[in-house]
């Protein structure tokens, strides 16, 4: 890692696309009048840090209201509109109910790894939000392997859930941890390789380079703009939203089922947590998904951050959406769309990358178009459902 | 940059490694002593990426066989804990040293 | 359009059929059939329009190599001559019919997709023959035809005469088989090609260059391949196979005993005929040989009571006609009757088929009658005895004419004379089998005939019409397009219409005809007593010239006297010599154990003993558990290190 | 055969037009049904019952209720009691002194409607009765049960004018009898 | 900035002592299931230590496939052969002190050897720096071989593990 002062900070004109950054800018122009120049690296890094640290949970308190109110509306309903005009301030309240609520640790529990997962759950969480560029040069740590990166620390998180979920000595919960972790490791391998294509097609792990990457006139390089774009999207998006366990995915918080999964013996404050790391991860997997296939921040006529807000709020929109329409799936139902359906449509889709490289034309429109139907069609008829025959009970007589 | 002594990376994984080894010989449960093995490996592959820094003169080397370690590591813990759960199916037990048929 | 590799899939397209009617014939059950019909019909569209293209006066052959003799090349490929043009219309058209024909004979038989698998390889052998441009390639086909025909005889394999038949005929074509391989191994050898076409440009070149021929090795080579003939076409001295290779399914007899493997004989004369031609010697023993069978099976004919036999006997006639024709150089004339008995012979076949199918009997003495209650089969059956009887102007009048015309044209008039014979006694056997089968009254009131199903009866009406119009391109109202077409393919003698020729035939098949009618309808009592008044003839006949008896006292007895002497040999001399062979191992291995037992075993037991006293002690440390081995290890590797780097 | 996948996108184009109308929509058409409670109110059913309430005429004074404790009797939970009121004399003066009503208790079974013979407790519409404290917080006295004939055929109109035609005819019948009785002076007591 | 290198260079060593730590929780903790969580917390340390030495590629790979991958299966592995209540089982052998005899033997040795040895350090590798596209260059150019050595191993250990674990088929009932 090397330490060095970030580049020269003043001259930086001000426009509306770098009003975060000219504002950095400015506070470490301030500070440098009558600070040590090792006093600013650690200032730049603690402004970021504690931007991040705030935007997180900003972001979850107010994910949940957004869910709820679009919820609502799905469902023909208001949603929260009791505090504060249009409810905006419930995400305070619940805050509040929550920091005041009783912690309750059941009695046989692991105490150490029962506090300890609630916390650990965050880290990678908020850890993710380093890599995610918020706009033009709104990169946290610009990490030239950041795509690795989002996809290691992510994959952390099924610790903390087993630490939880073994702590609480619930059935439920361990059998929601175990869930969950089968679940996730199985939908990261379709997300891994969804992502490929895209490191192929850019030749960079770097998030800002992908960015950089789909610069283009009319913004029309968007990675979704092309069949394996699309398609790799898809899949990225699905595999998001079930790695963040969010309806129709959310097998390991199946309240049918299983009370409320791993954190069946969570309240308070522990619960809020583990909550506000599910909504940061589908936060920055949206985030992450904009990124890569749509663009990041490209856009024209508004500042880069606001474009980059408007796509990832488009996609949270979506998963929302999700949970308003689809029931859950049945377990192995869901392993099966991943082991079966998508892993071999990634595999497709980056065979299908590497001939678009090679072909970039009309042609390759047509080759992509026909091989995606062909594999699709062929995975849809493998996977078709299986019908179980009529079950004969023998009674005993 | 940070440049520590190589000496002191290689007394650290050293260190690692002997913890490793300790483990390995004393646990009695059959995971435990995977576990231990892994931490050794680890140690392997810390000095593997050591020297490559800061001997070598195609750092790629040690990097890559780090990353041929961590695959065969998989590899191990993968059909290691499936021998485990098979013994576990058989015997129920667990421990090293109750699976002890194969003698005079 | 026609291309020409198309052709290459008449033969597969069977092939094919065979390779999934043998694999998965228990599944396909009643859909085998039509798998083969549907392959057959194929071969026959992608066929006709080549042959079509051929009659035009195309000309399609290709070749590929497909070994190398030494240095001599082994070219396989086919060949599309108006001989072969003509076999491969007759061969796929008849072919199909009969199969259509056989799908509703074999109904409900438990074998029924394995005949039809054989069906198909046998189509498959015969088309790759038809169109085989090379001796070696027709070989194996025809070898490929006698395993078919083989299986197809023994069929009913539980019943002991159809195994024996099979066994028969298998055995006595394999030694006109032998004599083809040695002659076109001869011819091999005296003109270093197989190939037809290659052949006849060599034969057709000596003429003008003088290039000298061997012909001593092409004479023998000529009578060598004409045994394949006579085993083939159930020539004289072998014909004995072909009246009881009608054990098997009546289609196979139709398909391969009347239309098409048994003229493959003649088609390997029509062949070689250059050959032939070139050594000029061999032309009279195949005309000797040809009139002899004609006359002999006809003869036979007279007296046989089996509806099958009668036929089979008919039809090794009929092939010593076309054998006749071709030793009397008349290609056209013996390939045209080839092309008009094959519909009408098919036919005949199919219609007895049918009698037995409706009937359940097979002896003619038995039937009767059956006109009115089979009125389909009789009158195809009755068209296709007019056509064998040379009356005009169906088919068989105008080949048979034409082999006639032949003899009498080349002044064989001793051949002339024997043919017009057979030809009156072929009118006559024809109609008393038709008048004892199909008119008086019903004989046995046992059998209880019905008509057989369309699925029957088309292809005999199919047939029936192949049968009266066939004979049209060779005849006047043609300008005799057919002879003229045949005779692109080498020169040999044509003779001029003969009024007289014509008329003698016409008046010898109606005198058969009116004679049998006599004979068989007015006075029945004629037939006993021409029986009495010639009984040696009559013995002669009804006993088909004691040739079977014949060849088992001659051949079959002292084969089987030799067998045994063998087997005495083998008994006293060789057996005799092993089991002293194994006396003397029992001794030598008596004083061997004493050695192995006391010397051998006692010191491998002191080892044992030695190595278990000792492992006693050493075995201690192997404790069986895991970490104990690994701390061993790991203190000897630390040993290891301390002494190695000398600390 | 269909797309694949159609069955998904159907099934988020219902909920998205669900979104959508729920803006412009009115309730029976689809759109928002929620009653926003303090401020918008349904109204309840003639013959919605919730708790018991006295009825009175005109005045507060005029009860019907005699206090003859058939209802206090019947009471399933028995969740009413009432004391007789007492005149000067100290004989009982067919009116209650006391007439409690445990809301805590009450099940809102309406036996006491059913038994009362004097049309004088029926069942209430008002449900808002929260109380900050469940012993006594929801004990009504004679004071708070009270409520007049109008405000009951305000809510149950069908009921209240059957009940007050009855009472008008068993009041003329007994008017009507009286005037014979003083005539013809013979005994007759009238309706129970 | 020898203040802030200086910093970094005793944070390193920091996390050096805490990975130690942890490697000690690993062997000696009782709980199987915070050996574990142990192990998780070293590998991480030590993907931190080479993000130090500028490996951060292998760094991510080392999260990813020993952290989210083998200790998962390792933890995995202990659910399901643990019995969830503790029992108070003996976690370590008869055979403790002569190991701690011999390894202290073998770190003595060693670490005299280490730093016996004159380690030719070359300023010129110091300043290489490894980018991931040189990596996977020379992961498909010079070692493509045991690359997909590596690539069959993986596959017939994914073969082999299931073949392993998975439960012999119930036998027919009479």
């Amino acid at each position: 890692m090397t330490i060095t002062i970030p580049p020269t900070i003043r001259g930086i004109e001000f426009s509306a696309d770098m009003l975060f950054v000219t504002a950095k800018a400015w506070i470490l122009t301030l500070l440098g009048r009558f600070l040590p120049d090792w006093l600013i690296v650690l200032a730049s890094i603690t402004i970021s840090g504690v931007v991040i640290l705030c935007l997180g949970p900003l972001i979850m308190m107010y994910l949940t209201l957004l869910e709820r109110k679009l919820i609502g509306r799905i469902q023909n309903r208001y949603g929260p509109n009791r505090v504060g005009k249009w409810g905006l301030l419930q995400p305070i309240a619940d805050g509040i109910k929550m920091f005041t609520k009783e912690d309750i640790v059941p009695a046989k529990a692991d105490k150490v790894v029962h506090l300890l997962a609630p916390i650990a759950i965050v880290v990678p969480a908020l850890m993710i939000f380093l890599v995610v560029p918020f706009g033009e040069r709104m990169t946290a740590v610009n990490l030239n392997i950041g795509l690795l990166y989002f996809i290691a620390v992510s994959s952390i998180t099924i610790l903390p859930i087993f630490m939880g979920s073994w702590a609480s000595r619930n059935k439920y919960s361990l059998l929601g941890g175990m869930r969950t972790a089968a679940q996730m490791i199985s939908y990261e391998i379709p997300m891994t390789l969804a992502v490929v294509p895209v490191i192929m097609m850019s030749q960079s792990l770097s998030t800002n380079t992908i960015v950089l990457t789909q610069e283009g006139s009319y913004d029309m390089n968007w990675f979704i703009f092309t069949p394996w774009g699309i398609v790799g999207f898809v899949i990225f998006f699905l595999c998001a939203t079930a790695e963040c366990n969010r309806p129709p995915f959310d097998l390991p918080e199946a309240e049918s089922e299983l009370v409320a999964g791993f954190h069946t013996e969570y309240s308070g404050m522990k619960f809020a947590l583990f909550y506000m790391a599910e909504y940061m991860n589908a936060f920055t997997l949206c985030g992450i998904a904009v990124t890569l296939f749509l663009g990041g921040w490209q856009g024209p006529f508004f500042p880069s951050w606001l474009w980059f807000s408007g796509k990832t709020f488009v996609l949270i929109c979506v998963m929302i959406w999700f949970r308003g329409t689809f029931p859950r799936f049945r377990v192995d139902h869901l392993m099966g769309f991943a082991w079966k359906f998508l892993l071999p449509l990634t595999l497709i889709n980056i065979l299908l990358t590497a001939l678009w490289q090679f072909t970039s034309n009309l042609a390759a429109w047509l080759w992509s178009i026909l091989i995606l139907g062909v594999s699709l069609w062929t995975l849809v008829k493998l996977n078709r459902t299986f019908v179980p025959e009529k079950r004969h009970y023998l009674l005993e007589s | 940059m940070i440049i520590l002594p190589l000496p002191h990376i290689l007394i650290f994984s050293l260190l690692l490694f002997a913890i490793g080894i300790y483990g390995a010989l004393v646990r009695r449960n059959i995971i435990g002593i995977l576990i231990s093995i892994e931490l050794m490996l680890n140690a392997a592959n810390i000095n593997l990426i050591a020297f490559s820094k800061y001997t070598s003169l195609a750092p790629e080397t040690g990097q890559i066989f780090a990353l041929f370690v961590i695959a065969i590591a998989a590899t191990a813990a993968a059909v290691g804990l499936a021998i485990v759960l098979a013994l576990y199916r058989v015997r129920k037990t667990v421990q090293a040293d109750e699976v002890h048929l194969l003698k005079w | 359009m026609v291309t020409s590799d198309q052709i290459l899939l008449v033969p597969l397209l069977p092939f094919l059929a065979f390779v999934v009617n043998i694999l998965a014939g228990r599944w396909l059950k009643d859909r085998a059939a039509w798998l083969s019909i549907a392959t057959s019909s194929a071969a026959c569209g992608i066929a006709l329009p080549v042959c079509w293209a051929v009659f035009q006066g195309a000309h399609f052959a290709h070749q590929g190599t497909w070994l190398m003799l030494g240095s001599t090349p082994l070219r396989f490929g086919y060949l599309m001559d108006p001989l072969s043009a003509t076999l491969l219309f007759m061969v796929t058209v008849v072919g199909t019919l009969i199969q259509i024909y056989a799908a509703g004979y074999m109904h409900g038989d438990p074998r029924y997709s394995r005949f039809f698998a054989y069906v198909s390889l046998f189509m498959f052998a015969m088309l790759t023959l038809v169109i085989s441009d090379n001796y070696l390639l027709f070989f194996m086909s025809w070898e490929i035809m006698g395993l078919c025909s083989y299986l197809l005889i023994g069929f009913y394999f539980e019943k002991l005469s159809a195994a024996n038949a099979s066994l028969k005929a298998f055995l006595t074509t394999r030694v006109g088989d032998v004599g083809f391989l040695l002659g076109f191994l001869t011819l091999f050898a005296a003109l270093g090609t197989l190939n037809f076409s290659e052949m006849n440009t060599l034969l057709a070149g000596a003429h003008k260059t003088h290039f000298v021929l061997n012909t001593g090795l092409l004479a023998t080579a000529a009578l060598f391949i004409f045994c394949g003939t006579i085993g083939k076409s159930a020539q004289f001295p072998l014909h004995v196979w072909l009246p009881d290779a009608m054990e098997g399914p009546t289609p196979v007899s139709a398909l391969i005993h009347a239309a098409t493997m048994v003229a493959a004989g003649v088609f390997l004369v029509a062949r070689s005929f250059t050959l032939f031609m070139a050594v000029p010697n061999i032309l009279p023993v195949v005309t000797a040989i040809g009139t002899i069978t004609a006359f002999m099976a006809a003869f036979i004919a007279l007296t046989q009571n089996d509806i099958k036999r009668v036929l089979a006997y008919s039809t090794i006639s009929q092939l010593g006609y076309m054998v006749t024709a071709l030793g009397l150089s008349g290609l056209g004339a013996g390939t045209f009757h080839l092309i008009t008995h094959a519909f009408f012979k098919a036919l005949l076949f199919l219609g007895a088929g049918s009698v037995i199918h409706g009937t359940h009997v097979q002896d003619i003495r038995e039937m009767g009658g059956l006109f009115k209650k089979m009125p389909h089969t009789a009158v195809t059956f009755i068209i296709a005895s007019l056509a064998l009887a040379g009356i005009p102007p169906l088919s068989g009048f105008w080949s048979k004419d034409e082999i006639l015309l032949a003899a009498f044209g080349s002044g064989h008039f001793l051949v002339y004379g024997v043919l017009l014979l057979t030809a009156f006694m072929t009118a006559f056997y024809m109609f008393r089998l038709i008048f004892l089968t199909f008119f008086g009254a019903a004989r046995n009131p046992g059998v209880h005939a019905h008509e057989s199903p369309a699925l029957m009866t088309v292809p005999l009406w199919c047939l029936a019409t192949g049968s009266v119009l066939i004979g049209i391109p060779g005849s006047p109202f043609m300008h005799h397009w057919f002879q003229t077409f045949i005779a692109q393919m080498a020169h040999y003698p044509e003779y001029d219409p003969s009024a007289f020729v014509m008329a003698c035939s016409i008046a010898v098949a109606v005198l058969g005809i009116a004679l049998a009618g006599i004979m068989y309808l007015r006075q029945k009592h004629w037939a006993a007593a021409v029986a009495k008044t010639f009984p040696s003839f009559y013995r002669l006949s009804f006993n088909k010239f004691y040739f079977d008896e014949f060849y088992f006292a001659y051949v079959v007895k002292p084969f089987q006297s030799l067998g045994r002497a063998l087997f005495r040999f083998d008994e006293t001399v060789i057996d005799g010599t092993v089991n002293n062979a194994g006396r003397a191992t029992l001794f030598v291995s008596a004083v061997k154990q004493w050695i192995d037992t006391y010397i051998v075993d006692g010191a491998v037991n002191f080892m044992g003993t030695a190595v278990y006293f000792f492992n006693s002690i050493v075995k201690r440390i192997q404790t069986g558990i895991l970490q104990n081995y690994l701390l061993i290890v790991f203190v000897s590797v630390l040993a290891f290190l301390f002494f190695e780097l000398k600390f | 055969m269909t797309l694949f996948g159609w069955g998904v996108l159907k099934g988020m184009g219902v909920t998205f037009k669900n979104f959508l109308t729920s803006y412009f929509r009115k309730p029976d058409e689809g759109g928002i049904f929620t009653v926003q409670y303090p401020e918008e109110r349904e109204g309840t059913a003639e013959n919605y019952r919730n708790f018991p309430f006295l009825v009175y005429d005109g005045a507060p004074e005029k009860i019907r209720c005699v206090a003859c404790g058939i209802c206090e009797r019947e009471c399933p939970p028995k969740c009413i009691h009432i004391e007789m009121e007492l005149d000067a004399a100290g004989k009982p003066a067919r009116k209650p002194a006391v007439f409690d009503i445990d809301y805590g208790l009450c099940m809102n079974c309406g036996m006491c409607e059913e038994v009362c013979p004097f049309d004088s407790i029926f069942m209430d519409h008002a449900f808002e009765v929260a109380a900050p404290e469940r012993q006594i917080g929801l004990v009504r006295h004679k004071k708070e049960l009270l409520k007049s004939n109008e405000y009951f055929r305000e809510i149950r109109p069908a009921l209240a004018s059957a009940i007050d035609q009855k009472r008008k005819a068993v009041e003329e019948k007994k008017k009507a009898a009286a005037q014979p009785a003083s005539s013809q002076s013979s005994g007759g007591t009238g309706s129970l | 900035m020898p203040i802030l290198e200086i910093a970094a260079k005793y944070t390193t060593y920091a996390v050096m002592a805490v990975i130690l730590v942890f490697a000690l929780g690993v062997v000696t903790l009782r709980n199987l299931f915070h050996c574990a969580l142990c192990l998780a917390a070293a590998l991480i340390g030590t993907a931190v230590l080479y993000v130090v030495l500028q490996a951060e590629y292998l760094a991510a790979i080392q999260i990813l496939l020993y952290v989210g991958a083998v200790v998962t299966l390792v933890i995995f592995a202990i659910m399901l052969t643990e019995h969830l209540a503790g029992k108070t089982v003996r976690q370590n052998n008869s055979q403790s002190l002569p190991a701690i005899a011999g390894l202290l033997g073998f770190v003595s040795l060693l670490t005299a050897l280490i730093l016996k040895t004159p380690w030719p350090v070359t300023p010129t590798a110091l300043q290489a720096k490894v980018l991931v596209m040189g990596l996977g260059k020379a992961l498909m150019g010079d070692y493509v071989f045991p690359f997909e050595v590596i690539s069959i191993v993986l596959i017939a250990a994914l073969i082999g593990t299931v073949v392993i674990a998975k439960k012999d088929q119930p036998e027919e009932k009479a």
